[in-house]
C-alpha cells in the first residue's frame, strides 16, 4: 500500500497553478512551461477521483498547459504588428487577473473583521408607528408592466431554463446513485455467516446485484478479518476463498 | 482608564441593547462599582441635556435606558410614515410571472424554474399585494403555494386567471426544435 | 430652525430606526433639501469623532445608519449577545471580491476568472444577502446580472462601491514588479 499523502486543497486550477509558480519562485511572466506543466500533471494524477466534475476542471487546464508546451517548441507566431507571439500570454493574463481578486478578497477580509465588531440596534419605533404601513401604489409600481409583457418575461424564463437542459443527455435515462453501507453489508455477512458455517467468497459476490454491492461485500470481509469475526483461506492462486466463521 | 472611555462603552452599551439595562449589568462590564459606574451614568446623562441631542438616557428603577426626547417624536412618525420607494425589478417581474403561470407554485418551483434562490422577490411583491399564499402543497414539508392576488388581476384588467395570454404549446415546440437545431449544428461543426 | 435642532431630530431619528435610512427620507422630515441635510449628518458624525463617545453614524450609499465604534466590541459582548457571523470560505471571498469589482456580473464571467464553477458560492452569497441579482445581461439566454447588496457593504465597513480598497493597474504593476525582482535576485545570485 503507497503511503497516504495529505494534499494540500485548491481552490481551482489557476489556485494550483500560482502556487507551483510561487513554490518554485519562478517569474510569473516568463513561466517555465516544461516543469510547471509535469508538476502540474503530478498533483492532478493523485487527484482524489472522486469528484469528476471537479477533477475535469484540472483537466481542461492540464490540456492548455501542454498545448502551450507544444507551441513554445514551435517556431514563434507573429501577431499583426510584426511582434513575435509568446504562446504563455493568455494564460498570464488569467493568472494575473486571478492572483488581483485572491488578493482583493483578503483585503476585503481585513475590513470585514474591523466592520465586524460594529453592532446595530434593532428599531425601536412607537407601537403605533410601527403599525403603519404605506399603502402600495399598483398604478405607479405596474406602471409600464403590461399583459403582453409579463407573457414575454415568462416566455423568456421558460427558454432560458429549456436552454439548460441539454437535449442529448436529458434523453439518456436517469442514473441514480445507489447507497450501499458497509456497517449495513458487515451486518449482513454476519448474518450470513451464522447461516453458513463454511461458505465461498465467489458464492458470497455472486449474490451481490450490483457493482457496488461486490465493491462493499469486499471491504465487508476485509473488514471482519481484521476483527477475527472470520477466518479466510485459499488453497491456490486464484482458486475460490473459502470463508469460516470464527 | 478615562472617564470618557467608559462614557462612550455605556454609551455603546445602552444603544445596541435598546431596551432597559441594569446597573449591575453595566458595573460589570466597565469593571467598576456601582456607585462609580452610576455616577459616570449621571454625568453622561448631564450632557445629553444639550439642544443638539435627540437622545437620552432614563433611569428606571436600577436599571437604565436610552431613547429619543419626547420633541423629537414629530420628526419620528415623518420618517416612519413615508411611503417606501416601490420598484418592481427585472426579478421581481420574472418571479412574478411565474406565479401567475404556474400558479399554484411553490418556492421551489420557481427557484427550479429560475436557477437562483427567490426568498426576496417572493416577499416582495407579498408586501405589494401582487402574489399570496393560496395553501400547502401535500408534499413532505406542506411547502406554502403562492398565486396572484385580486388585486393583480385587477391590475392587468383579467377576468379571471383563464384570461391569461396563453403559452401555447406551439411555443414550447419552437423552442425544443430551435434548441435541437443548435445541438444538431455544433455536431456538424 | 436652528442647526442643533436638526442634529438632535436626525440623531433621534437614526437612534429609533436603527438600520439604515435613505438621505432622501431624512431629508424630507426635516423638511430640508438633500444637499443641506447631507451636510449637517457630516457635520454630526465629525462630533462623533470625540473620545467620550460610543457611538457613529455610517454612510450606506446613499443612507445612513447609527451603530456602535468597533473599540467598543469588548464592552459590548459582555453584555449583549454576540452577532450572528456568516463564515464566508475562501472560494465565496473570491467570488464576492470579483462581484464587487466588477458588477454588474454574470456567473460566467465569474467562472471565467476563477477557471472554476460557482454556482455554490453564488448561491450562498445570495443566501447571506451579500450579492442579489440585479438584472440580465442583454446577450444570448440574457445571462442573470449579479451585484452587491448594502448588507455587503455594512459587513466589510464600505461606504459605496467607490470606497472599496482600491483595485488599479498599480496593483497590476506591484505584481510585475515584484515578479521582476525575483528575477533579478536569482541572477544576482
Amino acid at each position: 500500500m503507497g503511503i497516504l499523502v495529505k494534499l494540500q486543497v485548491f481552490e481551482g486550477p489557476l489556485d494550483l497553478l500560482l502556487h507551483l509558480i510561487d513554490k518554485n519562485k519562478v517569474n510569473i511572466y516568463d513561466i517555465p512551461i516544461v516543469e510547471i506543466t509535469a508538476q502540474y500533471l503530478e498533483y492532478v494524477k493523485s487527484m482524489d477521483r472522486e469528484d469528476l466534475n471537479i477533477v475535469s476542471e484540472f483537466l481542461v487546464m492540464a490540456a492548455t498547459l501542454i498545448d502551450i508546451k507544444s507551441r513554445m517548441l514551435l517556431p514563434k507566431e507573429v501577431n499583426e504588428n510584426g511582434e513575435e507571439e509568446d504562446p504563455r500570454d493568455e494564460l498570464v493574463q488569467k493568472l494575473l487577473e486571478y492572483k488581483m481578486y485572491k488578493f482583493m478578497s483578503l483585503e476585503l477580509k481585513d475590513r470585514e473583521l474591523d466592520a465586524g465588531k460594529a453592532m446595530y440596534k434593532i428599531p425601536t419605533l412607537p407601537e403605533e408607528i410601527l403599525q403603519y404601513e404605506p399603502p402600495v401604489d399598483l398604478d405607479k409600481l405596474l406602471s409600464d408592466v403590461t399583459l403582453s409583457k409579463l407573457n414575454d418575461i415568462f416566455q423568456m424564463v421558460i427558454k432560458k431554463q429549456e436552454d439548460k437542459v441539454d437535449p442529448i443527455r436529458s434523453h439518456f435515462g436517469k442514473i441514480e446513485k445507489e447507497e450501499v453501507s458497509l456497517p449495513d453489508k458487515i451486518e449482513y455477512i454476519k448474518d450470513y455467516a451464522k447461516m453458513h458455517k463454511k461458505f465461498s467468497f465467489r458464492k458470497l459476490l455472486e449474490s451481490q446485484h450490483t457493482k457496488m454491492h461486490i465493491i462493499v461485500s469486499f471491504l465487508a470481509v476485509l473488514e471482519l478479518m481484521k476483527t477475527g469475526t472470520i477466518n479466510i483461506a485459499q488453497e491456490k492462486t486464484f482458486d475460490d476463498i473459502l470463508i469460516t466463521t470464527v | 482608564m478615562e472617564i470618557t472611555k467608559l462614557e462612550a462603552a455605556i454609551e455603546a452599551i445602552l444603544f445596541t441593547m435598546g431596551e432597559s439595562v441594569e446597573i449591575e449589568k453595566i458595573a460589570k462590564a466597565i469593571q467598576h462599582d456601582e456607585d462609580t459606574t452610576r455616577k459616570i451614568i449621571y454625568n453622561l446623562m448631564d450632557k445629553y441635556q444639550t439642544e443638539d441631542r435627540g437622545i437620552k438616557i432614563i433611569e428606571l428603577d436600577n436599571a437604565f435606558q436610552m431613547c429619543t426626547k419626547p420633541e423629537m417624536y414629530d420628526y419620528l412618525i415623518k420618517v416612519a410614515s413615508q411611503p417606501k420607494r416601490q420598484v418592481l425589478t427585472e426579478v421581481m417581474l420574472e418571479t412574478l410571472s411565474i406565479v401567475a403561470y404556474k400558479q399554484p407554485v411553490t418556492r421551489a418551483e420557481i427557484e427550479g424554474i429560475r436557477g437562483v434562490k427567490c426568498d426576496h422577490a417572493v416577499n416582495k411583491l407579498i408586501e405589494y399585494n401582487l402574489i399570496t399564499e393560496v395553501g400547502r402543497l401535500d408534499a413532505p414539508g406542506r411547502p406554502l403555494l403562492f398565486g396572484t392576488t385580486e388585486d393583480f388581476l385587477r391590475k392587468f384588467g383579467v377576468q379571471s386567471l383563464e384570461d391569461l395570454p396563453e403559452i401555447s404549446n406551439d411555443k414550447y415546440e419552437d423552442f425544443k426544435s430551435e434548441a435541437e437545431e443548435e445541438v444538431q449544428l455544433k455536431l456538424d461543426v
